[in-house]
């Protein structure tokens, strides 16, 4: 079994490098890889509710991670300096994930096999 | 009136509304698009170049994409429809990418 | 007004190309006319006849085609970009001895005098996927 | 060491694939083995046989094909993204009624488990073009 | 006849947007447009001399530039801001360019009828 | 060692730099590879971490494509053989894209 740490860089609408982690992350987790998974950067916006891609006709990748919980991805973390830049501070996230700081960011890529970030 | 900015890079990622700022001219406008919506909240602090008669305006469709809303004042939501009125009423449109 | 668009971005990569579409939606809708589509770069991935998208997720190439049918609107694939990137018809498959060709039977190849021509035709041409 | 690589990038448009290849062309020298190519989102365009470079331009297709051949290197394109980027081998342009497939004949179509597969079977796995 | 105005904002190596848009210009010069070509941003590392993409078995899309001139492309200008924040200054260019700042681009945007930037 | 940090975006154009520094931890090292090598001139003066024995390349064949050379001091250039060297060196790899 290996460590694998991803890091969801970016927004949620403008590419399709969101959906592609995240299939990346549910198929290590089919495989029952131990899974860190970690919004950061542009990625936090990733976690806002009320996101409504159908106003573009696109998906909404977004919608999607709840599945997390459902492949038993459990360890999902949040960088709050992320969240602070961007004025999203104590706003309600979609899925439950863990507040961490850079420090915290540093020990996981310290720890992991393999990291993968998009 | 002269340039339409067009701004679709996330201003956290890349540089591109950075560099719309430093070339926009007074009688020009900013539209934010794509993850040039992230921007919303950045603009007007950043923004003295607001006060010289530039109007900004966000897409409404990536704004309500993104589940956000126009936070700052002076940044105006338009919809397609309206982005096109803005393309005919500026002389060129110059997209920073 | 007379508006051609210059398109970038491929599809589903990034937004470019679904927001060129919309665009162009809109400018119909208006009134305008839409004197040229130019595919450039990555764009003319939009005019891949071969791509076969989820049921769930939009399909720009199906869009794309059915905009340009039902507006009769002029789409041009920039010829050098398409080369790089497989995007052929029958002439080039055959001359470059290619097996098959891949441009949705919607689109024309043709070179950058198009966007030229585009250029001075138009009132305003906007670039999308930059 | 056992090392693979993620290609997310196209040829030609960014620098991500070349680079790719000049380092699994360094990893080859230096006595590495490499598990797995695996070609992701943009980076499937690499495998795209009927994309046509003109003669002065370095043809990405042509060296990948060629390294990949002379080292019997697995390369694998990820099918969801080749899907919606029109590259299909034979059994995928069939099952979709397309005209023709567009795989190169070096590379194989499959799924993310592949990815998966070179993650534990690699000491190292390297993406490039993200 | 019309007036379109270039910005070169890409390197000359990492991408193929360089080469695409002095594909653009030289058709436009073809057709015998008005053309002011500016290079800023990172598009003044094109002007760089001793260029050699053949280590990388790449085409010098800047060894391409000389053919401005014989195109009749002679509205060329470099952003001396985006040479100065680059370290870049006084350095020999590739082609001869007029310095300017950021108020004679504001005014060559402002008087095309078209602007594309790469 | 840690983590190899891949940096292959400029930095005027876009965070990818940035983003790197803000997570380099001790013992890690950094790699400018494409137009990621335009870091050359801005990353000493940025990076106090480099302190802290973290060791800064650049690809020299991305440098010389480009015209430039290694200007700042503590920035080694190395060829592809030498990034398979730190790949294997490193546990893991992050490509900053």
């Amino acid at each position: 079994m290996k460590t694998l740490t991803f890091l969801a860089r970016s927004g949620p609408v403008g590419s399709s490098r969101p959906k592609a982690l995240l299939d990346m992350v549910l198929s290590a987790a089919v495989f029952e890889q131990k899974i860190n998974f970690i919004f950061l950067d542009d990625g936090v916006y990733q976690l806002l509710p009320d996101q409504d891609p159908a106003r573009l006709a696109a998906k909404n990748v977004s919608s999607a991670l709840p599945a997390l919980e459902l492949y038993g991805v459990d360890k999902v973390y949040v960088d709050t300096e992320s969240l602070q830049k961007r004025g999203l501070s104590g706003r309600p996230l979609l899925i439950s994930a863990k507040a961490c700081n850079a420090d915290e960011v540093r020990s996981l890529l310290a720890d992991a096999d393999m990291v993968f970030g998009l | 009136m002269s340039t339409l900015h067009i701004v679709s890079k996330s201003p956290y990622r890349t540089d591109a509304l950075q560099r719309c700022l430093a070339l926009v001219a007074p009688g020009d406008s900013i539209i934010l698009i794509e993850d040039g919506v992230f921007g919303v909240n950045l603009l007007t602090p950043d923004l003295k170049a607001l006060e010289e008669g530039i109007r900004c305006y966000a897409l409404s469709e990536d704004l309500a994409a993104r589940g956000l809303s126009v936070a700052a004042a002076g940044i105006r939501p338009t919809d397609y429809a309206g982005f096109v009125v803005l393309v005919c009423e500026h002389r060129n449109s110059l997209s920073h990418g | 007004m007379i508006i051609s668009l210059v398109i970038h971005g491929a599809p589903g990569t990034t937004q470019g190309a679904q927001t060129a579409l919309s665009f162009c939606q809109a400018a119909l809708a208006a009134g305008h006319q839409i004197y040229r589509l130019f595919f450039y770069e990555d764009g003319v991935h939009n005019a891949h006849a071969l791509a076969v998208w989820p049921q769930d997720e939009r399909d720009l190439h199906a869009d794309w085609a059915a905009l340009i049918r039902a507006n009769k609107l002029d789409a041009v694939v920039c010829v050098a970009s398409a080369l790089k990137r497989g995007v052929l018809n029958d002439e080039e498959a055959s001359r470059y001895e290619k097996p098959a060709a891949s441009l949705d039977a919607g689109f024309d190849i043709s070179g950058l005098g198009q966007w030229v021509d585009a250029c001075l035709h138009s009132d305003r041409v906007v670039s999308f996927g930059v």
